[in-house]
């Protein structure tokens, strides 16, 4: 109960300064904190990227590999997005299977980057109903402040973009591996923004203070061309279509900034 | 509601099932179809068949997921294993998660929670047989479900989809559109509160093109709406033009707070 | 302490008026409730069976596909019978794996099947131990009133009376999918019946509150033939040898009864 | 037990171990071979090999799966991984599920639960190897255990199953019998209190065969009682006649309440 | 509280009897409990060992089957050690999925075994990257006093030494069960000896009661020609390096002792 | 430390990298890494890449696994799923468990844990990059950590592996000579308490190779040491000749009780 308190008066607090156009940290109401993107740092991943949002910190990992294709796709390749919730990342993290937020979030950047088509399934069988590229996206959260989402998505196109899948061949009905490496092609880049309903304001690049006391949030990704790719609303409220179109407007905008980043060291 | 002329503009395109653009599927629903329940309804939309059972306000077990100054909907989407061709295993997987949580966002903002501390709402979805839409169809389910619990309402919640194929924009897509086509955005509205409170979508629109699909939806889940209506009417006699949202009747089966007839036309 | 003085007045209750030869619900002793079993509803199941017995009520769904036969029957197909309790059914199911009670019943349904041969699965073979036909009986219950082995015995037959089969040939060593369907041929028609033991009287069909308060009960499964196929004791009681044997009458003189019902839409 | 005459008539016809249709597989029980437990006991019965080890009554955790009026008993089943042929996973299958749950039943009827508030009795089966009718094995080991760790007994519990095999109802199936046979029957038995505990069955039989069966195993039952007490006569120099189930004396080690001879030999 | 009274009370006994060069049952603190091997005593495993080293009491079961190598060892068998801590064992032990103790069980056992290459995996292999024999070598404790390392690996060695596995060939690209069996030939004969300290002593071959108040435990295992091939230490202290060494002597002295009991039957 | 003539010796001998037999690959550590936890440190130890983070002292969850009279520490290590090649289920594995047991041993010996009754400390280590030696890295990693939340410690644990490879004795083994060699033995030291925390060993070697290997771990484990206290002297601008360890003085951010130069030499 004493908790609850607590989070009532935060909750007023930063609606307080939201309301002067403001945030608790000094930034614009769209503004994001700094985004750093480092890649290609890691020498057992075929792609990484590793990201500070403020402080928010998510390593992303891409691993090929071989496997069956999904009985319904035989001639395509399996791209799954995992997301792990490490318990060094917030106090109240626990270790254990991935609960409804890290489901919701792999879920989340794995519908952008495959409603986006950004890699093209279809090129990636080696046999047909039987052995298939597998590309792992793991999205791993070193510390929690907010908005992982929009970091990890940044985050996964740029390990995408900068990554280097080995290459396999098939020689008599057998896969083999070659010593070469491809990029990968990549079709667009879809971004993700969220935007954060507090009261009736728009925010975006939530903390984790605000993400606590939010009232709804908006996740929108749009592809460098414009196209949308995939939107989740989330949050115990509604919006008005008018409040829909704003956020839509609002990731239209940012998507580029967040792009430009994400890719610098394609 | 004038889509007749619309429609006949496009006469030539047609539809899979033979359906107009902005046409639902066929929709019946029943209410108190599981007798232990507080609260049931079945659903058929299309050919999708869905029961909805409610359970509460309820003692919440485990007790530390219950919340001191309110109450907890908890919704749980569940496809029975022959609902899907191939079967399906029994045990959830990460899309029901997700789907859960997004239901129970969309349904949250018409209760009254806050009337419940320490409790749960329980609302239970079976999809007995699976025709594409079957979130939007389970929410509409639910939505009647609650209301036949004799939980008091702010409103009910309409749920139905829009989305692209084959270049058009059209409504409420079945299983083979929803596969077949270039996107599809799930929405669930509060026709009195004209609030929009689930949103998905995936695959490639233009942004003129989503907000186009969002006001389609939302047309859509007013004449789902009346078909609710009628539904609970069929059982209960019903009580249209009844209680506000301020006032507090819960010995009321359903409080349905009818806001001036302008606001409810968008 | 206080359930448990409820649970005895109940059970004090119910044996008093079993005692005058009747039921609480005004049935006979050895009278079924009203039993309804509609075939062929689900699309996406190769059989299905909606069973309504009293309250209770059973969903089965029939799908086959094909897959690895065990390694002891390398030319047998695969019959598997599992049972789903949803949370729907009654106020205290909660959603989780199978518990004991939904694994007894998926168990005795199965042996009644199996014992009777009701499918030949050396028949149900593709290629020798690699791929077979596996036939999937899958017992969903959505309302709990008491007799679901009866219900989902007879449900199970009739869905598999009525199902019919995708067609699998063998063309170059590789299983392919036919565009035919064919009926299953099946070996018996095995019926279960249920008798419960209420103190010294022996009553069939128990409903929720009979379940609730009984010392014991036998499933004996019969088929058309008279054949006895499976018994299942269950309860904390023992059975005198003349006990047991009444109970086998009651068996074999009901399951004509069920088996008409079940055999109705053939 | 003037079975010596019956089976003379029977001569030519011979099971594969050479045992007569109605002779049991040599039995030995030894009491106290686990020295951590309260009570135990190791039985051979053919080629089985089996402990039963019992903890109890003692503090039931979770607290919740206790009973205020009554103590419960809580039989698990549990096969070693190398106790079959091909080894099996040690993880417990839905078949130990099922023997758990009717062996409780089947050794339920023997104890005074209700002297035993809020306790559990645990009853370990640790099968070392199987060969045949484990869960018969099991109960008997199993009631020497519990009469090893001093809890009052109305009577002891004899298991034993009989079949049909070859067109012949024989005794104690062993694992090639049970896999070649058209069914097997196993029983459990009081002898004193002339009561069937455990009552299963599956394979095909007729109603004449299946209470032949029921007779022939009860028969066996009451050999295998004999063994069971000798087996704790070795250990206890036991006491026999003992005192009787009504009267209360949980101080007594054992508590064999023998009615007249006359009520045993049925 | 009170238990760790007891504990505490418990270790100054047993420290003060250790000081006097004496142990609690009068052993001296080197000296190990009667150790007895069984070994071939089961007739479902391909080799079998009962151990009793005091009371404490564990069957080794080894199983031979057929399966897939590891992927970065094509052409190598597989070897797995599994422990299992049944209930009956102690009052304390409960059912379910292995706890850490029973996971470091098997993993020493396994790491000397492994170690010092017992086993010689590169002859184990049927067809490179497919088919490989396993050989499972399962720890089954029934009892628990102390000291299961040794015990258990006694035992490993004991089943291993007298094993006897099936034969497979490889016919045209698939493998055939024969009828031949052999033995498996072994590199090195290990034996694990754990020293433990109590306070400044070292004592070997711990109870139960001088497990629960050591403060530090080395399990050194060597092979027949004093080759050293796995050490565990484990506890809350540190060993001075002399301390190490006296361990390793000390184990080095009482293998030779332990591999006579456990070849014993070879 | 009088190495460098020693390693003269052996100058043609050289290893795939180039270091000399008992030179560290490059170390470099940091602390406060992650801005949540009340510690954190993250270290390159060769091309190992790993986090560690310490929650603590703070209520233990679940209460159950509380000491009523000390704190507990309990590490947990888990690789990330891209950290190693193939990528790696992000499910714990028994390795894990092993592992985060004998960390926990390892660092226990420097904490006063009896200071923290009912308490726990968390570490957390992530593996992010493995490279053969990731115990020994993260308890290098966690000790700093520990120091960098402000706990109190007897000395920091410092951690380094020796073993054998092609015939010689060689210090901190890269992932390359892990896999190809003889053995391997990680050592954990406390520099000032002249204690070894951590042993554990696998493969084959002589006592005398096992001796000098443990030996030569320690020497690397004081030079790992010395990288450590430069590590938190570049935040703290540390504080070497501080409180001893009888003095309570919570207050200090690290608790450093040095002895004598001499004793620490050797």
């Amino acid at each position: 109960m004493s908790n609850n308190i607590v989070s009532r008066l935060k909750r007023k607090k930063i609606q307080e300064v939201i309301a002067t156009g403001k945030r608790m940290d000094g930034r614009e109401l769209l503004e994001f904190r700094e985004l750093e993107i480092k890649t290609n740092f890691l020498a057992k991943a075929e792609g990484s990227a590793e990201v500070r949002l403020g402080k928010s910190h998510v390593i992303v990992g891409v691993k090929a590999g071989v496997g069956h294709p999904f009985d319904d796709t035989p001639d395509k390749g399996v791209m799954m997005v995992s997301s792990e919730f490490t318990p060094v990342a917030h106090p109240t993290w626990e270790p254990g299977p991935p609960n409804e937020a890290s489901i919701e979030l792999a879920r989340v950047v794995d519908r952008g980057i495959r409603a986006a088509e950004v890699i093209d399934m279809s090129k990636m069988c080696l046999i047909s109903g039987e052995k298939v590229y597998l590309i792992f996206v793991d999205l791993y959260v070193l510390n929690y402040d907010g908005n992982l989402i929009d970091a990890c998505s940044a985050g996964a196109m740029a390990a995408l973009n900068t990554a280097e899948i080995p290459v396999y061949k098939v020689t008599k009905g057998k896969v083999e591996l070659t010593d070469k490496t491809k990029k990968l092609k990549l079709g667009a880049q879809p971004i993700a923004i969220t935007v954060v309903k507090i009261g009736n304001d728009l925010i975006v690049d939530p903390s984790a203070d605000e993400e606590e006391v939010l009232d709804g949030r908006i996740t929108i990704t749009v592809d460098e061309k414009g196209t949308i790719n995939a939107i989740q609303k989330r949050g115990a409220v509604g919006f008005t279509v008018d409040e829909i179109k704003k956020c839509i407007n609002i990731a239209k905008e940012k998507t580029a900034e967040i792009r430009a980043i994400a890719l610098a060291s394609k | 509601m004038s889509k007749t002329k619309k429609k006949s503009s496009r006469k030539k395109w047609t539809r899979v099932d033979g359906r107009k653009v902005d046409e639902l599927r066929p929709i019946t629903i029943e209410t108190g179809v599981i007798p232990n329940a507080d609260g049931s309804a079945y659903i058929e939309m299309g050919r999708n068949k869905i029961v909805a059972g409610v359970y509460g306000p309820r003692e919440m077990h485990p007790k530390r997921l219950s919340k001191p100054n309110r109450g907890v909907l908890r919704c749980r989407y569940h496809m029975a294993s022959f609902s899907v061709d191939p079967r399906r295993s029994p045990a959830p997987s990460r899309r029901d998660s997700e789907i859960s949580m997004v239901m129970t966002d969309a349904i949250a903002p018409a209760l009254f929670l806050e009337r419940y501390p320490r409790s749960v709402i329980d609302v239970y979805i079976e999809i007995i047989q699976a025709d594409g839409g079957t979130r939007c169809a389970s929410i509409n389910a639910a939505a009647v479900a609650l209301a036949d619990a004799g939980i008091p309402m702010k409103d009910l919640v309409a749920s139905c989809a829009a989305g692209k194929y084959d270049k058009k924009i059209i409504l409420d897509l079945g299983d083979y559109e929803d596969k077949q086509g270039d996107s599809d955005v799930p929405i669930a509205y509060l026709p009195k509160l004209n609030e929009v409170t689930l949103l998905q979508m995936e695959g490639k629109m233009t942004q003129k093109e989503t907000e186009k699909a969002i006001e389609m939806a939302i047309e859509g889940c007013k004449q789902v709406y009346e078909i609710q209506k009628e539904a609970l009417k069929k059982k209960y006699g019903m009580v249209d033009e009844a209680a506000t949202a301020e006032e507090e009747t819960p010995e009321e089966p359903i409080e349905e707070e009818q806001k001036p007839e302008e606001e409810n036309k968008k």
